[in-house]
């Protein structure tokens, strides 16, 4: 199989191909239930759910999950957590959005080596355990924005592998080493793709970028804009709906904060690390009771600044993926693109 | 004629006009149309913005959308912004509000526990219809809601794939509005001539099939429930009574919960918070549908307000007067729930 | 535990064993703790300078950052004077000596040391900030070290003589005649006391330092550095010359949990030290 | 590679101290908070009656039936209490004269509530003894016990740490 052209499976093959991959691998894929889309582990007679969209929690949570215990410790030892220390099996996360996949980048970004020298075990060897392999989108959702923030429904950043929905078949791309490898064990199920499999592709592409709807976003003029606002009173009037929860925080595929903390009985215990939110009051208070942001408008402009001006700085990405998680399950409709809207304007 | 929801909210804007023409009052807080096809949200208008610009009195909706329980917004009028404290020399604000029942019942609820001031509201009334569940809707729909729109009893939908289809607004509504008992409100400054629903049984119905549950399918329901939960706090943060500057979730120093996403810590969470509304809850549904995550809490909170009826004889009501049940006691209480190893050997 | 183990999993703290507590001031909150490493290879790769700060855990409590108080010429043990507060620190503050704790570190980045030698430094500190000043001091006061600085001064202000840190070590430094030692309480103080009486900005306008090959070191509380800045302005030092550093909540210390930012800024890998310069870059987030 | 970090008491525990019980022998652990008043006193006069009742309590003394916050309950059930008992002075004799009788009103709140999250009713019980019904005391015990051994170890709330 060449470079540019992919190979092709037919879809009644997927599971036969997924059936393979979890003799060795965990094997995750979208399926629905109760109208929310998730990633749940494949089995004998499943089929991945490819018109199911975006999932309702972002996959982050399989490199960086909702809680995790760092290590274990008792009376006189301390132990590194399973899944830090034991070769785990490696996992295919199948089917995963490209917004979604262009965000383990910019994660990687956060818990790999070049932040300040760091290694973050936990999440480097799930990390590297973990085939991806990216669904392009033929149907973007009405609050999806990626193509605006530099994204592309059939984006292939943070991707091992990249598919397309051919109706009746998948076209598939090797992008990586392990996406390539991926695909040369699964030779049996897939053939070479024709010329056309992959103009037919292009075509989806382009009319799916083209359906999406533009949010007028400059990366360097909403930089500048927002700093040159920080103390503008529009902060207070944007934080007037925002009830201070942290569900964008939570939804959010790029959003990395967390806690660490102990829990313990009866002298064993563990030390864990969870999901945290810059929304909360708590999250940056002293010990003193000083709080460097005290009111929801500090920490809703933090959230803001972060995304868009801070990593830009710091990094030079924009940490938003326009997956519009936060815009769909706002619990006030507290809209991200029409705060980036309001700091469009030159 | 003109229909029912253009009707409710040009009077709505009438009396929003006439209040700050009166000068009698700084704030206004109703509902705008939200960015997404089946939201509208919180909206704030300040008697400055509406010199400048009286048209924004027009941006005032009041449809089957306006999920939010309003009097939420209150509290950072009063106490609950540490930067109030340090202004307190300042008079409050004067602040007209739009409530419907529930809304109006959580004012009064917060005006027995001093959170609010009575005395600085304009408490505009506005005869509830009922409030949609989004969920219920989307469940009817084969494809993604793009627009909406509401005339009379029906909701006009547009899906994504260009089809459209008509929906019984009465069969869409929240189970806490089908069941609410207090459509209309009282004791308010001023109220809206529309049509309140009919009250309902207050969930009479419901719980009694829940109650054929035994311990274990109840056990096994309120599980599956709270599997779900993320703790991202919506739920809280949506709630009007929900004031506590630090939630007992968020101690540090002695701590209750557990941060991560325990299953056990959820359910303490939710357990320990809806305990810390009995008596106080209004049954609005504004936790539940802030859940990104659709957690059933309304059987819960509604099941609480059915006990303390039971016990005390108490809903939270539009009387001032009244004392909140768990802040007082009788001599005459139920002592049935007592053990008594004397009988228990009989 | 190894060095290379340690920069596999940061996350992973090294055993030390509490050797000794200190009560630094009369309201007993004040404690200092000296931390010995309990493995030899640990110790060695712990090499840090003034400035820096590390995590101390009590494993099924938790951990918190302190800046380090030791000097790293003080090769015995490691100090931190930690007041108590949170849920950390008031148990740091029941401990009995003998018990086994966690470090990581060392964190955070230093004064800049580089720039500083070869400088007059005068170091200014208010209330129980003064312990990585106590930990500059100390190095710059080192024998292998005092040839590589000028002029010595530091002013250092308290609210009352019994909040005065490092009372003892304080005194040894008196007796030297290579640094010049100014001490300052708030107001008339009803026990003895050899010092001058007044604010921190105000002493040091009337002690005028001069700005020239100066470099001036501030720690203290926000107030204290809110009114500190326009004197040493005033005295005509200049914005890079001005070094501070910052405290802000954290957690895991290495630039990933996203609590302590300032702006684009992480106090805990950027910081905690920062020139006035850099400083008036960022937002006053802290 | 273990370290040598993780002392989490002064006092190393004695390891000999647990014992292991056959599943058919099942003692439930209950929690009990009592009233120092009444409740607290009764217990002491049921022990200095020698009166029998059974070994599996955990007695926790507060000021009064008041104290205790339901949040308390919830957190003995997560520690993995078989049962939770509550009990203070009866209504008219409180200490704080009519503390049991504000405290009565949140447990008949959280005992129902917890029912219906599927908490056995056997699970959390209240009660009132004085400080002169040591026998009453005794059988109260007694009657939780049985209460509790009936709906079995407690496996609902409880946290695996």
């Amino acid at each position: 199989m060449s470079d540019t052209v992919g190979c092709t499976i037919e879809k009644k093959l997927l599971p036969t191909l997924l059936l393979n991959e979890s003799k060795h691998s965990r094997v995750f894929i979208p399926k629905q239930s109760d109208g929310v889309t998730e990633y749940a582990v494949f089995g004998k007679g499943d089929t991945p759910d490819l018109e199911a969209g975006q999932s309702r929690l972002s996959p982050k949570s399989f490199f960086f999950p909702q809680t995790e215990t760092l290590y274990a410790f008792d009376y006189d030892t301390i132990e590194p957590s399973a899944s830090e220390e034991a070769a785990e099996a490696p996992v295919v996360l199948f089917a995963v959005r490209p917004c979604d996949s262009a965000s383990f980048e910019l994660l990687d970004q956060v818990f790999g080596p070049e932040n300040h020298g760091y290694h973050d075990p936990y999440y480097e060897k799930k990390r590297d355990n973990t085939i991806v392999v990216t669904l392009a989108c033929n149907k973007p959702g009405s609050t999806c924005f990626c193509t605006s923030v530099g994204g592309d429904p059939a984006g292939t950043r943070g991707a091992d592998v990249l598919a397309f929905d051919l109706e009746d078949r998948l076209y598939l791309e090797g992008l990586t080493t392990k996406g390539k490898e991926f695909l040369a064990r699964n030779g049996e199920v897939l053939k070479e793709a024709a010329e056309t499999d992959r103009e037919v592709a292009n075509t989806l592409a382009s009319s799916a970028r083209e359906s999406m709807p533009a949010v007028e976003y400059d990366r360097a003029t909403v930089k500048k804009n927002l700093d040159d606002q920080f103390d503008n009173p529009i902060w207070e009037k944007i934080t007037n709906t925002c009830i201070g929860c942290g569900a964008c925080t939570y939804l959010c595929p790029t959003c990395h904060c967390f806690d660490i903390c102990d829990e313990e009985r009866h002298y064993k215990g563990r030390r864990i690390r969870t999901w945290d939110s810059c929304q909360y009051a708590q999250f940056t208070k002293h010990a003193s009771g000083h709080n460097p942001r005290p009111t929801k408008t500090e920490r809703l402009r933090q959230r803001f600044m972060h995304k868009f001006s801070y990593t830009v700085e710091s990094v030079d990405e924009v940490y938003c993926v326009g997956c519009g998680r936060c815009v769909r399950y706002c619990p006030v409709n507290l809209d991200i693109r029409e705060v980036l809207r309001e700091f469009s304007s030159t | 004629m003109e229909d029912r929801v253009e009707q409710t909210s040009q009077a709505i804007r009438n009396e929003a006009r006439r209040l700050f023409e009166a000068d009698e009052i700084d704030v206004f807080i109703g509902f705008e149309s939200g960015s997404l096809p089946l939201s509208s949200r919180p909206a704030f208008l300040t008697a400055e913005e509406i010199a400048q610009d009286p048209s924004k009195i027009d941006t005032l909706v009041w449809d089957s959308f306006c999920t939010s329980n309003l009097a939420t917004y209150l509290l950072r009028y009063y106490a609950n912004e540490p930067n109030r404290r340090k202004k307190r020399e300042k008079p409050y604000p004067r602040v007209g509000i739009a409530v419907k029942g529930c809304d109006c019942r959580s004012v009064y609820t917060l005006a027995k526990e001093r959170q609010v001031q009575r005395d600085s509201l304009r408490l505009v009334g506005v005869p509830c219809a009922g409030m949609v569940d989004v969920r219920k809707i989307q469940e009817q729909c084969a494809d993604e809601i793009v627009a909406c729109e509401e005339v009379d009893d029906s909701i006009s939908i547009t899906l994504r794939n260009g089809e459209s289809t008509k929906i019984d607004r009465e069969k869409a509504l929240r189970r806490s509005c089908l069941e609410c008992r207090f459509p209309k409100p009282e004791n308010t400054d001023s109220i809206i001539d529309t049509p309140a629903r009919k009250p309902g049984d207050g969930g009479r119905a419901t719980l009694e099939a829940f109650e054929q549950k035994s311990s274990d399918e109840k056990w096994q329901y309120f599980s599956d429930e709270l599997t779900k939960c993320i703790r991202c706090n919506a739920c809280r943060q949506a709630c009007p009574t929900c004031w506590c500057k630090e939630c007992f979730a968020e101690h540090t120093d002695l701590k209750w919960i557990g941060v991560g996403s325990d299953l056990t810590d959820a359910m303490v969470f939710q357990i320990t918070r809806i305990y810390h509304q009995a008596g106080r809850c209004v049954e609005c549904d504004a936790c539940y549908s802030a859940c990104p995550m659709g957690v059933d809490l309304r059987t819960y909170t509604n099941r609480i307000a059915q006990d303390v009826h039971e016990l005390f004889d108490y809903l939270p009501d539009f009387n001032p007067e009244t004392s909140p049940p768990l802040a007082t006691f009788s001599e005459a209480d139920s002592n049935d729930f007592i053990t008594d190893p004397e009988q228990a050997h009989e | 535990m190894s060095e290379q183990a340690v920069k596999a999993n940061p996350y992973v703290p090294m055993p030390v064993t509490l050797e000794s507590v200190a009560i630094e001031n009369d309201a007993k909150d004040l404690k200092t703790f000296a931390l010995a490493f309990e493995n030899d290879e640990d110790r060695e790769q712990f090499s840090y300078l003034p400035g820096q700060f590390a995590e101390v855990s009590i494993l099924g409590v938790g951990e918190s950052p302190f800046g380090i108080a030791s000097s790293p010429t003080e090769k015995e043990h490691l100090l931190f004077t930690v007041k108590r507060a949170g849920s950390v620190t008031q148990e740091l503050h029941r401990l009995d000596t003998g018990r086994r704790l966690g470090v990581r570190g060392p964190l955070g980045n230093s004064f800049p040391w580089d720039r500083i030698a070869g400088k007059n430094i005068i170091i200014v500190s208010g209330g129980f900030a003064f312990t990585t000043l106590r930990s500059s001091i100390t190095y710059m006061l080192d024998e292998t070290n005092r040839d590589r600085f000028g002029d010595i001064t530091v002013l250092y202000g308290v609210r009352s003589p019994g909040e005065l840190l490092y009372k003892e070590t304080i005194a040894q430094w008196k007796e030297r005649s290579d640094i010049g030692i100014n001490l300052t309480v708030d107001r008339e103080p009803d026990e003895p006391w050899d010092g001058t009486v007044g604010l921190v900005p105000n002493v040091l306008r009337d002690l005028g330092p001069s700005p020239k090959g100066a470099i001036v070191l501030v720690c203290g509380p926000p107030i204290m550095i809110r009114f500190t800045i326009p004197v040493l302005k005033e005295l005509g030092f200049g914005e890079d010359d001005i070094i501070l550093s910052l405290e802000n909540r954290m957690k895991c210390g290495i630039g990933k949990c996203g609590r302590c930012n300032v702006g684009p800024k992480y106090v805990c890998v950027d910081g905690p030290v920062f020139t006035l310069a850099e400083l008036q870059q960022l937002p006053a987030e802290y | 590679m273990g370290n040598q970090v993780g002392d989490v008491a002064t006092t190393k525990p004695d390891s000999t101290a647990e014992t292991t019980i056959a599943a058919d022998d099942w003692q439930p652990s209950i929690v009990a908070f009592l009233c120092n008043w009444c409740s607290y006193a009764g217990a002491d006069l049921a022990g200095v009656s020698r009166l029998q009742y059974g070994p599996n309590v955990r007695i926790i003394r507060v000021p009064c039936s008041a104290r205790v916050d339901p949040q308390f309950i919830l957190k003995a059930l997560q520690n993995g209490a078989d049962g939770v008992l509550v009990s203070g002075c009866h209504p008219g004799d409180c200490h704080y004269i009519h503390g049991n009788l504000v405290a009565r009103r949140k447990f008949a709140v959280i005992k129902k509530f917890l029912e219906h999250i599927g908490i056995e009713s056997e699970r959390v019980q209240f009660s009132w003894v004085s400080a002169s019904e040591g026998s009453r005391f005794a059988a109260l015990m007694n009657s939780v016990i049985d209460g509790v051994k009936r709906v079995g170890p407690s496996r609902k709330l409880v946290k695996e740490l």
